[in-house]
């Protein structure tokens, strides 16, 4: 086992690998920029460095920052948490060529996963089925002609990307040629890779992904799935599992096809396989992040499996340890995203001091989160400042469990997502489990928020 | 040593451009006076924080953790384990917040202007001038190797260098105090604190 | 309107009896001094908190919640949700302490005397005595039915009773302010705070 | 159900039942005394209302104040909580009789378990063993009678107590005779009733209890036991599940036999039996708990089971509606107490103003607190600030948990016991699992934690 951990990571994540570290008995030092100096995650940490400016490029991006912040400490790994360069083979492959282990798959499969459109390809060969769409997009031209091939609207996306950044939904050729070299810059600027491909807009479809872990000798295992159907802007902010829109039998078959890929195509550490779930419940593999998910904790909470202990462990060279059948999945968990941001002028993200603060608690909820009283939020990173986790033997109990925790939730001083949370545990479609990727897009955040203060 | 006094650094709470100017203007010279009053009235003692309340005010005085007026070098050597934790009151920053990597010259109130040179990156600390070289603004003081590489680290004013605070093969962070040079000729310091990232 | 100034209330950190009582002798001086230039000059604002930083010490200066100085009747009125926060910055005491069932009668810097009187227990506000009734210490004004049982609802003062604040059948919580008496002689309000539940 | 619930509790529990109210969709108002009015729960709730003056006499035990209060403010029930006046059966009594719900047993229920002596006798006749001991002890004369009989050393105990409080152990006549009348008055002053009786004292023994649910319609479920054997002065500070000293058979054979006796003894609600178990296995009952215990989190992590909406729903007349096989008792949960005391200073109970403040957080673990930064911790009532609860699937796992959970709290400005937790957690005995009642006291608080620092 390693013994001591570069945490190459900020905020939430930073502290949740920490605990990690922690509960395995492993040193964690935490990498941190300067905006970050005050952070949670740099204060509780065994050790903390300072490793750039604010600018992401020059510390949470710069991959010899890092390699080089991990050798001055004397650790012996890097965590890479999500975003960032959590995918980046390159990193990878530095930080095992300065003897450190990375935490997550190793560099050759990473680089073997890397091409999302590639990634479609393998494992379209191994039994999983895809949406139509193309492979990497050379010029203009070629988008055209490929769209045309699968039918408009497609959604562009890139093929380094993650997290839903730099998707365009594009309706026509008309538009296809004006948004490509937008997403292109955007791609590069995001990811250092201006790769894009095209797949055919499948219109309300639901996002389910599996998750799964297998180990360096071939074990593997899944997880079961999460439902992240509830998104604004392709990007996810409720997660829950089991998908209140699949059948047991259909969960079942779906998990055991992702494993039983992802196995024969040679993946390693824990991942996640998203697919899209058509109105019919056919479901289309669309994409695997090899890292572990922002929403790993809904899965954690169903199953009493510490996912990202699990992703240590794995990457130290130990067996999973698990067989599926010690993989249950009990009762009913969703997580709400605490994000600083406002729903009602069009998720407009936002930074500041927090000036008094209250976690939710009790039974069945869990609250991660690097927040505290007198922290600033910094305006440089994402906007997501804590997960509100709740658990209950049903669907039902976890919507009045999220209710009643919500309400304990205190963040002054920032403006949160809070109130589209609220929205949601009172809107019809999520209530009776009936919706779509769309759900707040279609009608945006201030109409959805709207809606919900009507009575009736 | 060169005590890095920031006189005049005002944290208000939630305001307009506009207001946070009028507010600076006016605790500028309440600072003057305000200050130093307190600090010698109680800053003999032992006494860690004060608060004293009337009528809709109140007004607390606090004395920074010990290590606030450290140098580089000394924090370096606690920073393997930080202690210090969330919260409003008391003082939360373990250390004080480092420098940018160009620090700014800053004069204590009769002695000579001290700049300090700081890591450029994080890495390991190659000492290069001898303590009593003369610089200029941008000369190489010294380097940190970047997995090998060397960055220099550049003297931020002309003058003497007076000190090196890290030894060869320690490793540095990002921004920390490496070396201390005593400016050739001192300048008055700004009466206000200069803008954010520029001068 | 009879304002509590508690001028002098002093919360050190942690400190010996000995060493408290300097403080309290310290600031008491300082208090006279340094309170209300801050006051004076930044209370017209719209400031909520200032802070002044230099060399190891800070000065905080925040003004209180807008309500602090509410009357019992306004503040049973929104009492029925809470709306405070925890939270050290800002207000974070959504209300005022409630007087003790027995307040002391608190001077306004001009004006008369007043004095409220409480309701002993939490139960249901009866009227008794008009607005207009002179009363003397102890006499009952009202009463607030515990289980059908009537408390009686003292005058803390001799004086005139010059408004109630509760209703008939009104719910009324331990404490509540439920009546204001104007105090018939007005005395000198103590220099210093009285100490805890005594005179 | 019920719609509207007086809250006649403080501290964590008041938030843990507001909690339970959320879920359940009912509405919470808390009564406070003049030292809570900036409690958390008092600030959380729908509703708060000052019942009184700090002295608990006047306020949190006082029955028409806390009954006028919910008459006050429109509620339909009143929740005791644990301690003041939640096992006083004329409070359910007068509460029933002003048309309101006792949210616990029925008034004639606590009546029939309020005497301590007398259930320990009804218990038996329903098949479970007791600790030789006395009845009610009329006088010295008597008491001095019955421990000659069942043999010196005996433990002194008040028939109204809980918690641990006003009990002495006596090793001599001259002993009994001198701490007599002490005892009593410490009874009557605690209790309003200074009745007491005596056991026999079990040396080298542990205090493992067990958990029932049993609803109006005589439908009854244990959900296991709980292992509090870490004590210091007879009140727990630990508590965990399962019992590292009972085997799956010897848990399972208590936990049925103390059901099936509470139900045949006409027992209502959520209760738990307490048993001490000797150094050969042998469990002998030594008194009922007619209310929600402190340490509940512990059976909640490892059922899924919401034990204080359970109490509410079983008060409200509903059935329990589960059965014994519903009852899981999944992993493995540890409690600790985090009091405002000092271990190091005779458990010395502290007052202050809480300056920073961290809760633990991440998988597993669960804090239950009304602390918060700015906090008054008022010297008036008792010393529990918040409970800190971690689960995991094995006990190993779950120690593990706790060291990591406790190095994330920062609870600054008031002394609190954590470092006795800190020393528990690196002590031979506690994780072998062997160890007794006795544990801490036998060294005393100052001398274990001075053990604990020793290397080796």
């Amino acid at each position: 086992m390693v013994s001591r951990i570069l945490i190459a990571n900020r905020g939430e994540i930073a502290l949740r690998i920490l605990r990690a570290c922690r509960t395995l008995g492993i040193e964690a030092v935490v990498a941190y920029s300067e905006a970050d100096r005050e952070s949670l995650p740099a204060m509780l940490a065994d050790e903390a460095i300072c490793i750039g400016p604010a600018d992401a490029r020059r510390s949470y991006l710069s991959a010899p920052a890092l390699i080089s912040a991990a050798l001055v400490t004397g650790c012996d790994a890097v965590h890479p948490g999500y975003g960032f360069l959590s995918e980046d083979d390159a990193f990878a492959d530095a930080v095992r060529a300065h003897g450190l282990t990375f935490i997550g798959p190793p560099a050759d499969v990473l680089d073997k996963f890397a091409s999302k459109a590639e990634v479609r390809r393998l494992l379209a060969t191994h039994g999983l089925p895809t949406v139509p769409g193309s492979g990497l997009l050379a010029d203009e031209e070629q988008a055209l002609a490929e769209a045309a091939r699968v039918g408009y609207p497609v959604l562009l996306k890139p093929s380094a990307g993650g997290g839903g950044k730099g998707m365009r939904m594009v309706r026509s050729p008309r538009e296809l040629a004006a948004v490509l070299p937008i997403c292109r810059s955007e791609a590069r600027a995001a990811f250092g890779d201006d790769s894009l491909y095209l797949e055919k807009w499948l219109e309300d479809n639901r996002h389910v992904e599996i998750q799964v872990a297998v180990d360096k000798y071939g074990h593997g295992v899944h997880l079961w799935e999460r439902d992240c159907s509830i998104q604004r802007r392709h990007q996810k902010i409720l997660e829950e599992s089991p998908s209140p829109a699949m059948s047991a039998a259909g969960r079942k078959e779906l998990a055991e096809r992702a494993i039983k890929a992802v196995v024969a195509a040679g993946y390693e550490n824990v991942g996640t396989l998203e697919f899209l779930v058509d109105s019919e419940g056919n479901a289309y593999f669309i994409e695997i992040n090899c890292r572990i998910q922002v929403e790993h904790p809904v899965t954690e909470m169903l199953t009493g499996i510490d996912l990202v202990a699990t992703q240590i462990r794995i990457a130290s060279g130990e067996p999973l340890g698990f067989a599926q059948e010690d993989v249950p999945q009990r009762g009913h968990a969703i997580e709400f995203r605490i994000n600083a941001e406002d729903p009602a002028h069009d998720f407009r993200p936002g930074a500041g001091t927090i000036e008094r603060f209250n976690a939710p608690g009790g039974p069945g909820v869990r609250f991660d989160s690097h927040a505290y009283v007198g922290y600033e939020v910094p305006p440089y990173y994402d906007s997501l400042l804590g997960k509100l986790i709740v658990w209950a033997p049903t669907r039902e109990g976890a919507i009045a469990r999220g209710r009643a925790a919500l309400s304990e939730l205190i963040v002054d001083g920032v403006t949160t997502n809070v109130a589209i949370h609220r929205a949601l545990l009172q809107s019809e479609p999520f209530l009776s489990g009936k919706f779509t990727t769309n759900l707040l897009d279609r009608v945006g955040g201030a109409a959805f928020l709207a809606a919900a203060e009507r009575p009736g | 040593m060169p005590a890095t006094n920031r006189t005049g650094d005002i944290a208000p709470a939630e305001r307009t451009p506009a207001e946070r100017a009028a507010d600076h203007a006016a605790l500028a010279r309440l600072a003057d006076t305000l200050v130093p009053a307190l600090a010698g009235k109680l800053g003999a003692g032992s006494l860690g924080e004060i608060e004293i309340r009337e009528d809709g005010w109140a007004v607390r005085v606090r004395r920074s953790a010990p290590d606030a007026g450290r140098r580089a070098s000394d924090r370096s050597a606690d920073r393997a384990r930080h202690t210090g934790l969330p919260g409003h009151t008391g003082p939360h920053a373990p250390h004080a917040p480092a420098q940018a990597p160009v620090a700014e010259p800053v004069a204590s109130s009769d002695g000579p202007v001290h700049a300090a040179a700081t890591a450029p990156v994080v890495g390991v600390f190659r000492p290069g001038l001898s303590v009593g070289a003369r610089v200029r603004t941008g000369d190489r003081i010294a380097v940190v190797d970047l997995l090998g590489i060397p960055q220099d680290v550049a003297a931020p004013v002309d003058g003497v260098l007076v000190e090196v605070l890290a030894q060869a093969g320690d490793g540095v962070e990002y921004g920390q105090e490496v070396a201390v040079i005593e400016a050739a000729a001192p300048k008055a310091a700004p009466a206000a604190p200069s803008t954010d990232g520029e001068g």
